[in-house]
């Protein structure tokens, strides 16, 4: 079985910022090389009685996009990062309320899902939203020649064969949800999990320390 | 208002009277409201006519306008039908409210008047299968007191009847194109021929009675009403039946022959009033709602 | 805009006004019996019936109730017709629904409020025909409607758009001005305080202008409440005529 | 969700703290607070800080066929979208009366003041012109959302460049910005809203108000100008009444204002092209702020990936050992008839194939690892059986059962079953008596 090359394998420059929108109660930006995306949490709130579920706290994901309004593109990212919220979040710790999460795309350049996965993360932590785990996201792309490509930019996912994004937890690496587009082998499937793993950890890291910097006393 | 409520002690007030032709506003079984026709109210328009019906008020006016013929008959022009239930009429009518009984008018319209019985549409057609004349008819709801149906078709007869369309020129230019061209003369028109449009009669079943332009409470006394167009001949080209309650088959035949004799008897009177008013000419005082 | 002129050197309009004169305003109250108030007024070309419903109970959503005063509801629609070219709907664009806002906040200050606490006075108003200045003549039609339905009101609101034409205001703009490319200002006056509900103006006009367009405004607006009280007076003579007091 | 209410002895502090000319934030009257305008990667982006208030701003262009009205005219479409993340009243999608409000005085203040030229927008007369759309997404509503939004929608029409293009006969080109450079769109003046709020019947003023001082304002006035004193829009709302005095000193109020915040937009646009000009990175990424103890960043980041294809290897092979041996137990597809296709466990569809199914079993010709399946599956369901016959009611069902058999189909009793929906264990046990018979 022949291997992938993985020579490539970097992740763009990353940052974030907290609690950052004064009406949310949780908010967060995040940013991969030019890729930026803002998050705000509303909620635990009065949920509207027709979507209220009796054990659990309703989460809402809407994605803003930049130009016109909500296609069926952000309609399955809004599934993509709902599901990966529910399985997170404790939410059977706020029956019959309602949580809202409002992402807004800033700049696409590439890796926008996993972006989205992880401003979600930085909202969600800012609100004090109980979680069982955190998560992050990372998007692989695998080339015509078949190098896997971690965090592509949009030209890169361009060219690609294949795009997949993971999102995976923080206490075991388990991959929380896929989505994947274009073809490519068992694997090479195998073969970007344990890249995004090994990225993730990275991405947890970073989490670590930008709330402890956060709740630091000096810079 | 377009319903309204009535308790069971009036309920049996009407029904009594009607049963012994003394409805409650003293006309018979067979008799309409005091109705009131202008044409020519609105400017902008084509063709118009207000119709009061008792206090039942509409207002309708036509546009012409070019356009394609439908592919299946390519030398008819056509007509086409707005109901627009305006919350002037009554509350309930506000946002979408009126939607739904404006299409249920409207689909009505369409079955009653938009066929070559009723209009001469091929004197509608400018040239087969490129131009034709498109006549937008748009009713206007104003105030509601019963007999819909009944006021808006002597309307849409009124300003069918009035309608002026432009005549049309037209001449080959140099590339074999067709150049269509308005007459700017406003004189210069095309009028219809309207004595084959209907007159929708509208009539309810309230008792063992059939009676014709019912009033919103008499309305609500009657269980199943019938809906017959009839022409000045007497014959009729359409029927509905509206309401929750069933019709038997005698009182179906007994109901489209008091239809035919109150339709023809309504036509006459409607089309000497039109040419008596044509007639006036510009000399006409116009009233629209300043009456 | 080329090739009109809206003034011309002797100072007539292209109707034949001359710069500070109204079209002819003509106005019936009581068209309309089942309704709570109704009024039919005419100006120039451009027509309107307003319909008032109410103080009447909450309809709908509860949750909108003020236990202080009264909610205005208003409703504007154009008539398919009304326009040159046939409108596809009666209501509910963008344009339609932002004349509902003006004309809720315009009658939101002039209608005492305060004496219906959670209760709800509906105002619809149609345009028949539209021939410039739909605003001010939806005001002013419903201006008459709500006197017809016996609300009090502060004072009469009359509303009125003028126009800027080489240095000179024209009153009570029609379609052909207002599409002429004027400046125009629309205002709706309580014209015995002078205090304006309604203040809205398009397209561009220097700031030192400003002043003189609206004393013009305010001119017109009186010269309208002058009629509209004057058929206000005439429908209560005839009212009183018929029920013989 | 709702709006949290205001109580009323916030509204009382409020309005009387305005009444002693004194603001929550420590603002004169007449003060703006703090404008930050900054700018997205692409052209045409923007946002626009005001005090609390976010917005953002994106310009797009597109070629579509003018209106048929103004067929050499460009087309500019105006949407300011009131997003849930700006407040928690905002729905998405909904025409609230806000959003009429919000765009109807954006339409007018930008398009009915014919700031751009749209004539120069068109490509094809009556067949192609550019549409321009502004796209305002509202990011965080701490009042006066109309200012921000003017500004925001302004300069990021300053800031757009639209793609070059070139006719040659029939044929419209668009070139990439790497082919030819984008052109700015042509714009006359800069109208740019202001709006005050009154309070107490109209007895004080205030510039620029906060989301507090919206929830007890009595009404708004907004004026849009530009730096000439040219006034492009005016609009009241909300239920005051002001008198032509008011009106006058606002308007003065304005075109001070105006200046400022003009002034301020220029120097904003000058500072990104000379930013763009030099090769400097822009963009939201750049404007993260660094000193502050709620924002990080971190440069690019290698992965190690040492162990990743040993790691996937390994995986990859313990999966296939596992499907290997599944492999064998799976049956492999089933086409009773042509266009009739069944794989997995469970029994073979009867649905209108009565003879063909008969003659299959004459023949004989069931799959081995098909019916190795059945009965490992029958095995299965008869010991489900017992199980429940060992509770007692069971046996009368089937019993009563045998008999609707009878009654329906005599010769035909396993299909008769499934299609009167019998138990489930009837059906296996069913065939498995046939194939006895056998």
């Amino acid at each position: 079985m022949e291997a992938c090359n993985t020579s490539d394998v970097t992740l763009r420059a990353f940052g974030c910022e907290h609690n950052l929108l004064s009406r949310p109660d949780g908010s967060a930006s995040f940013v991969q090389g030019d890729t930026s995306v803002y998050a705000a949490v509303y909620g635990p709130a009065e949920v509207k009685v027709s979507k209220e579920i009796y054990d659990r706290a309703t989460l809402e994901v809407l994605i803003q996009p930049k130009v016109g309004l909500p296609s069926v593109r952000e309609r399955s990212q809004e599934q993509c990062v709902r599901e990966t919220c529910e399985a997170s979040l404790l939410l059977s710790l706020h029956p019959r309320s309602s949580l809202t999460l409002v992402l807004q795309v800033l700049h696409d350049d590439g890796s926008l899902l996993s972006c989205f996965l992880n401003a979600a993360c930085m909202a969600l932590m800012d609100a004090g939203l109980p979680m069982s785990c955190l998560f992050c996201g990372v998007t692989c792309a695998i080339s015509a020649d078949g190098q896997i490509i971690t965090d592509p930019t949009a030209a890169q996912e361009k060219e690609s064969r294949a795009l997949m994004t993971f999102a995976v937890d923080s206490r075991e690496r388990k991959v929380l949800m896929s989505t994947t587009k274009g073809s490519f082998s068992v694997h090479e499937l195998q073969q970007c999990i344990a890249v995004s793993q090994k990225a993730s950890e990275k991405m947890f890291q970073f989490y670590r320390d930008s709330v402890k910097r956060r709740y630091s006393k000096n810079l | 208002m377009a319903t309204v409520k009535v308790s069971e002690a009036e309920k049996v007030y009407i029904l009594h009277g009607i049963r012994d032709d003394l409805r409650v506003d003293g006309r018979g079984c067979e008799d309409y409201r005091h109705v009131e026709i202008e044409t020519d109210v609105v400017s902008n328009t084509d063709g118009s006519a207000k119709v009061t019906l008792g206090y039942t008020a509409v207002l309708v006016g036509i546009k012409a306008d070019i356009g394609k013929p439908k592919p299946m008959v390519p030398n008819e022009g056509y007509l086409e039908f707005f109901v627009d239930c305006s919350a002037n009429a009554t509350p309930e009518f506000e946002g979408r409210g009126g939607e739904e009984l404006g299409t249920e008018l409207s689909n009505t319209l369409y079955k009653v008047f938009n066929n070559k019985h009723s209009v001469d549409l091929k004197s509608l057609c400018i040239s087969a299968g490129e131009h034709c004349w498109v006549l937008y008819v748009d009713v206007l709801l104003l105030q509601c007191d019963g007999n819909l149906y009944d006021a808006i078709s002597i309307a849409i007869k009124a300003a069918l009847f009035n309608t002026k369309i432009p005549r049309v020129h037209i001449s080959a230019d140099e590339e074999g194109g067709k150049e269509i061209e308005l007459s700017d003369d406003p004189y210069d028109c095309m009028r219809l021929d309207v004595e084959n449009v209907p007159c929708i009669v509208t009539l309810c079943k309230v008792g063992h009675r059939h009676v014709v332009d019912v009033t919103l409470q008499e309305k609500a006394c009657s269980v199943a009403s019938l809906i017959i167009s009839v022409t000045h001949k007497g014959t009729i080209t359409c029927t509905r039946k509206v309401g929750g309650g069933s019709l038997d088959p005698e009182s179906i035949f007994e109901m489209t022959e008091a239809g035919k004799r109150v339709g023809k008897a309504l036509h006459a009177p409607l089309m000497a009033l039109l040419q008596q008013e044509e007639s006036l000419g510009k000399k006409r005082q116009k009233v629209g709602f300043l009456g | 805009m080329a090739g009109l002129e809206l003034l011309s050197d002797q100072g007539y309009r292209l109707d034949g006004r001359k710069a500070t004169e109204l079209r002819k305003v003509q106005a019936r109250m009581g068209v309309f019996a089942q309704a709570d108030g109704s009024a039919y007024l005419e100006q120039g070309n451009t027509k309107a019936l307003a319909v008032v419903y109410g103080p009447h109970e909450m309809r709908g959503s509860r949750s909108r109730t003020l236990h202080d005063r009264a909610v205005i509801n208003c409703q504007y629609s154009m008539a398919t017709f009304s326009t040159a070219e046939r409108k596809r709907r009666p209501h509910g664009d963008r344009k339609s629904t932002e004349m509902s806002l003006h004309l809720k906040q315009t009658f939101e200050a002039a209608v005492m409020t305060q004496l219906y606490p959670r209760s709800q006075i509906d105002i619809y108003v149609k345009i028949l025909q539209s021939d410039g200045g739909n605003y001010s003549v939806c005001v002013n039609a419903a201006t008459l409607a709500v006197i017809d339905a016996g609300i009090p009101m502060r004072d009469y609101v009359c509303a009125c758009t003028v126009g800027f034409v080489d240095e000179t205001p024209l009153a009570d703009l029609c379609y052909a001005e207002e599409s002429g490319g004027v400046s125009s200002l629309a205002l709706a006056l309580l014209p015995r305080g002078g205090q304006i509900a309604l203040l809205q103006m398009d397209a561009r006009l220097h700031q030192d202008h400003l002043e003189t367009l609206i004393e013009a405004a305010m001119t017109a607006c009186k010269g309208v409440s002058k009629v509209l009280d004057q058929v206000v007076r005439q429908h209560l003579e005839e009212v009183s005529m018929l029920t013989g007091e | 969700m709702k709006e949290t209410p205001l109580s009323n002895c916030e509204r009382d502090f409020l309005l009387k703290a305005i009444e002693e000319k004194k603001r929550l934030d420590g603002r004169q009257t007449y003060d703006y607070r703090k404008i930050k305008i900054k700018f997205g990667t692409d052209y045409g982006c923007c946002f626009v800080d005001l005090g609390l208030t976010r917005v953002m701003a994106q310009v797009s262009g597109e070629l579509v066929a003018p209106k048929e009205s103004r067929p050499n005219e460009g087309i500019m479409f105006f949407n300011i979208e009131l997003s849930p993340m700006a407040a928690p009243t905002f729905e998405q999608g909904r025409q609230s009366e806000l959003s009429v409000k919000l765009n109807r005085q954006l339409e007018r203040c930008l398009r009915n003041s014919k700031c751009i030229d749209t004539e120069s927008l068109c490509v094809v007369s009556g067949e192609k012109v550019w549409q321009i759309r502004v796209d305002v997404h509202m990011l965080n509503h701490d009042g006066n959302l109309m200012d921000a939004a003017s500004i925001a929608a302004i300069t990021a029409l300053c800031h757009f460049r639209r793609p070059d293009v070139s006719i040659q006969g029939d044929e419209v080109t668009v070139y990439s910005p790497e082919e030819r450079d984008p052109i700015p769109l042509s714009i006359y003046h800069m109208p740019i809203s202001v709006s005050f709020s009154f309070f107490q019947q109209g007895t004080y003023l205030l510039v620029d108000p906060c989301e507090r001082e919206e929830r007890v304002m009595d009404g708004l006035l907004m004026i849009a100008m530009n730096k000439h004193r040219e006034i492009c829009s005016i609009q009241s709302s909300g239920g005051i009444m002001l008198l032509k005095e008011q009106v006058m000193r606002c308007s003065k109020i304005a075109s001070v204002k105006v200046s400022e915040i003009t002034e301020l937009v220029v120097k904003a646009l000058e500072n990104d092209k000379k930013a763009r000009k030099a090769g400097e990175k822009c963009g939201f990424a750049e404007s993260l702020p660094q000193e502050r103890i709620t924002a990080l960043k971190v440069g690019k980041t290698p992965v190690e990936v040492m162990d990743v294809t040993e790691q996937a290897n390994d995986i990859v092979q313990k999966a296939e050992s596992c499907s290997l041996t599944v492999h064998t137990r799976v049956p492999s597809p089933l086409v009773p008839v042509p266009g009739v296709g069944q794989v997995g466990q469970g029994q073979q569809t009867t649905w209108g194939l009565e003879e063909e199914e008969e003659e299959e079993e004459e023949e004989e010709e069931v799959d081995e690892e098909e019916e190795s399946d059945n009965s490992s599956e029958q095995d299965k369901k008869v010991t489900k059986m017992e199980e429940e016959d060992s509770r007692g009611d069971v046996v009368e069902i089937s019993d009563s059962e045998e008999e609707e058999v009878v009654i329906l189909h005599p010769e035909t009793a396993d299909k008769a079953l499934k299609n009167t929906g019998s138990s489930f264990h009837q059906k296996g046990a069913a065939p498995s008596k046939q194939k006895r018979k056998k």
